[in-house]
């Protein structure tokens, strides 16, 4: 394995110690247990969101604490969701006035420990459940569809929303309806490795891909012959419009997510394969946005998000945002 | 039943984890994301450094204290669900009542805290296919008084429980997501409390 | 090679033509001769700062055209200097009163045909040439260092600079400076992939790391056995140190750069290496930015980039931006 | 000289690349950065379309042509220094004079242009080593009649150029920043152009 590292053991509290100095002007960063928070609490009241998952989706979740998006971040070992006492602290920290609203990505772990998190504070509390993933097949007695990249536009929209003064109510509805309005599907040329595993997860063959892959190195629903950009940017888009079914002249926000071993060259060339097909399905894609925001540390591939747009999820998509990975306006 | 007696039990499945890390790092590299033997791991190291602290408190002490170690280090799907055993299994401790019978109340209250904490129940390809076979027959044999002969039951419908999982698809957990792939392949949280369970039962057949 | 792509020739044209669509609220992009340009030309009368050089070091250079950065970006094939005539064109495009300032990285080919580019125009020109590299020695015998990382850094504050409107000549001396202040150093621990050629520049065996290497997935100085990150980050310190030469409670601005194929997670882990580092060499890092500024496609592996800070260059790195990889105070 | 032999001298180029085409793309990821054959083959290409549409004009007004088109579409070191040569050969044609009097002026004057372009000179490890012998050649040979025996000559006085870039550390170009690893390494430059030569010359012996 090759990595940046001293001991495999403190990678994860080293590099959190990075994170808080490199951003210290607006993030700080408590360790034991782990949590990231704004630097300031806000001074007006307000939902506070807290989401969190396993570490090496970076910048997903930590690069979205700030103004207008998260309050506070609860960081996992690399590919395992955190423990309740990172959402007990971090709930404790940065409540103030209007409840809790933690933002999970839909996987067993994350879910259970959010819930028990949950269960260990006295504030007011609603989940959202993000599972964008198209490729896995949804139904009421499984697990349902994996939270994948559109995480991000939840955490940016419902962020933007509770920085209103919206109610926890308000918030949880528009969240789950965010979530609805999107869907994700992504693909991989190579797996990644878990740095205490110090090998990758799967083997890939020099022709092959996992299609329809999740963002931690699992293998995905199929295993296929590489295609061209355009042949699988076709195959996805289809399997994400079936799903969201949108009306002629929709608007969509169109996000290329890159899994962290994709360059951006190839990530703009997904993106204008992506436009086109939506351009010639009468889609407008009116807000974009391309690059790695949720990865699976060095895996190259990645995935198509989708979120059709309506006025407030663009009004609050546009508004400002100040964190160390999303930011504008201010 | 005392701090020595489940300090010991511990030790023992560490070893026998231990033993197969590779094989259980690569059940959950082949359906799963590579981490539950490191979680395993993680827990057991985390929960042994306690000893000291604990082998004299009761047994209801040490479950909670365990399962409060195991839920703030451990983490991902069988950090919340040990932890859930542990916390479930401290509830029921009875001072009045046999070891067996103990073990007995105590891994079935576990059991169903896990089922109700990852909403699954037997049939769906996680550690539960091996846990509530367990938990069964521990009740069934409650009152049985050759112990390693409730054991050898136990280590033998743990390991059908795990075997069970080989193929069948999952319905909870990551490998849900992997739909008919996951065939073929045996879910790594059943085999890590299968060897848990062997670990224990050899223990009580030696003993 | 598994990247995602529909021709190989044609990879450029449709990542631009994507990269366009995806920020066209800021830019647009020309093609053949190919550059990026600012949507909308500045009102106010400024020098136009043009950059340019091969591709694959996205979001080095298109990634910075904008507000307070560059005027104009002219990319190239991948690792190939783009050509005079793209210059040519976007100087024409972009010339606004009081003339060309071209920033170019020293490399032979970018040099020559940025000099070609210069020969073809009429408006006032000079040329900053970044060699911000300290892994390679210097001399005036040879073509000197390279120029890496640090171009990042002259871009945003002379861009900045030219925003207020100073002349040329003051733009180029500041560049001059802030490129004097800032040494470069880099290590990789994989190679990359011209999509021409299909197959890895060099390789490296699995305990091998090129130490001081450029961003063209050409061989470094030395090859040598990996070694932990903080051995690696106090070698790499310590050269550029050596070269910066800071005073005593000097303020620097310490960029991680990743060349593309290095987790993020990594990137924060080195920062806070060098942060320690540097700490303990009564050196204080006021500013830092970590990410993958100037990347080699897919390299794993990064750099560290110390500029010296004083009362301009601090003020020019912090002043509003607004680029598609760069955006702070607007 | 015509447009037809200055097309033919150009295809034979192309020929004799394509045959080394995976030689030359080995020598610039050794000490470069591996894009010198795409961007020899890229110019070849875009100057073969323009057979057609020159082979009816002056050498003089081809050559411009050739060399903007090489300015306009390769890019890096190799673009801009080739485009030079072209450019800087054009300026020299004389119509009065004989093939080999004006190739000797044209190829000195576009040789000429590339060290200030390349502000290089021999012995610094690029394409220059082979080039400047060989316009050297030429001068010295300008009132030779026996122009197979010139060819012979540049041909041979190429290959040695070629083959001195072996064993010196470049200080220019990209090897540059290589310092001694760039030691036992042809420059990829340096065989392009002698194997350009080589096909020239080649064209000259035969004829
Ligand atoms: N909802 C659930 N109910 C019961 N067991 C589960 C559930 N989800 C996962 N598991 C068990 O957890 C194991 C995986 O644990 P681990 O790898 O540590 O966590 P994660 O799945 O979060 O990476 C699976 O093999 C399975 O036995
Ligand atoms: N300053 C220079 N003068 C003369 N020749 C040079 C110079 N710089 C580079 N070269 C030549 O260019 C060749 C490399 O060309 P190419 O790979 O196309 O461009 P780049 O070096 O920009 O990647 C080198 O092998 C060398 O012969
Ligand atoms: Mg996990
Ligand atoms: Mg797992
Ligand atoms: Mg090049
Ligand atoms: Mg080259």
């Amino acid at each position: 394995m090759k990595k940046f590292v001293n001991k495999v053991d403190e990678i994860l509290s080293e590099s959190l110690t990075g994170f808080g100095n490199a951003h210290s002007d607006i993030i700080k960063v408590n360790l034991s247990p782990d949590y990231i928070s704004r630097k300031l609490k806000p001074t007006n009241d307000k939902v506070s969101l807290i989401s969190g998952g396993g570490s090496g989706h970076e910048p997903l979740h930590g690069g979205f604490v700030g103004h207008g998006m998260l309050d506070a971040a609860c960081p996992g070992q690399v590919f395992s969701a955190p423990t309740p006492d990172q959402m007990e602290a971090a709930s404790n920290e940065v409540f103030n006035g209007k409840g809790i609203l933690f933002i999970v990505k839909n996987y067993s772990g994350d879910i259970m420990n959010f819930e028990m998190g949950a269960d260990m504070i006295s504030h007011d509390n609603k989940t959202i459940i993000v599972n964008d993933d198209v490729a896995v097949e949804d139904s009421t007695f499984t697990t349902g569809r994996r939270g994948v990249a559109g995480t991000m536009i939840v955490e940016k929209t419902v962020g933007s929303l509770a920085e209103t003064g919206a109610s926890l109510g308000e918030c949880k509805v528009f969240g789950d309806h965010v979530n609805n309005m999107t869907g994700s599907m992504g693909v991989a040329f190579s797996s990644c490795t878990v740095p205490a595993a110090g090998k990758p997860t799967f083997e890939l063959s020099g022709d092959e891909m996992e299609f329809g892959v999740g963002i931690h190195g699992e293998p995905g629903r199929k295993r296929e012959k590489i295609k061209s950009a355009n042949e699988l940017t076709k195959e996805i888009i289809d399997t994400i419009l079936e799903d969201l079914k949108p009306e002629k002249n929709q608007e969509v926000l169109l996000h290329v997510n890159g899994f962290g071993g994709t360059p951006l060259m190839e990530l703009y060339l997904l993106f204008n394969s992506a436009q086109k097909l939506l351009e010639n399905c009468n889609i407008k894609v009116s807000r974009s946005i391309v690059g790695n925001y949720t990865t699976s540390l060095e895996m190259a591939g990645g995935s198509f998000t989708i979120t059709k747009l309506d006025q407030n999820i663009t009004t609050h998509w546009d508004s400002k945002v100040h964190t160390s990975a999303l930011r504008w306006k201010m | 039943m005392n701090g020595a007696k489940i300090f010991d039990s511990i030790k023992n499945i560490e070893i026998i984890i231990h033993d197969h890390k590779e094989e259980i790092e690569k059940l959950d590299q082949e359906i799963g994301d590579g981490d539950h033997i490191f979680n395993i791991l993680r827990g057991l190291e985390e929960i042994l450094k306690l000893k000291d602290i604990l082998i004299e408190e009761s047994p209801e002490f040490i479950f909670k204290q365990l399962g409060m170690k195991i839920m703030t280090t451990v983490g991902g799907s069988s950090g919340a669900l040990f932890a859930t055993l542990l916390l479930g299994m401290s509830k029921k401790y009875d001072p009045a009542h046999s070891d067996l019978n103990n073990i007995s109340q105590m891994f079935n209250e576990g059991v169903q805290s896990m089922k109700i904490r990852g909403k699954a129940d037997i049939g769906e390809k996680t550690m539960l296919d091996v846990l509530i076979p367990v938990s069964k027959s521990l009740i069934d044999n409650s009152n049985e008084t050759n112990i390693s002969k409730v054991a050898e039951k136990i280590s033998f419908v743990a390991k059908q429980g795990m075997l069970s999982t080989k193929d069948i698809i999952a319905t909870k957990g990551r490998a849900s997501f992997l739909g008919d792939r996951a065939k073929g392949h045996i879910d790594p949280g059943a085999r890590s409390s299968q060897l848990a369970i062997e670990a224990i039962a050899n223990q009580f057949i030696i003993s």
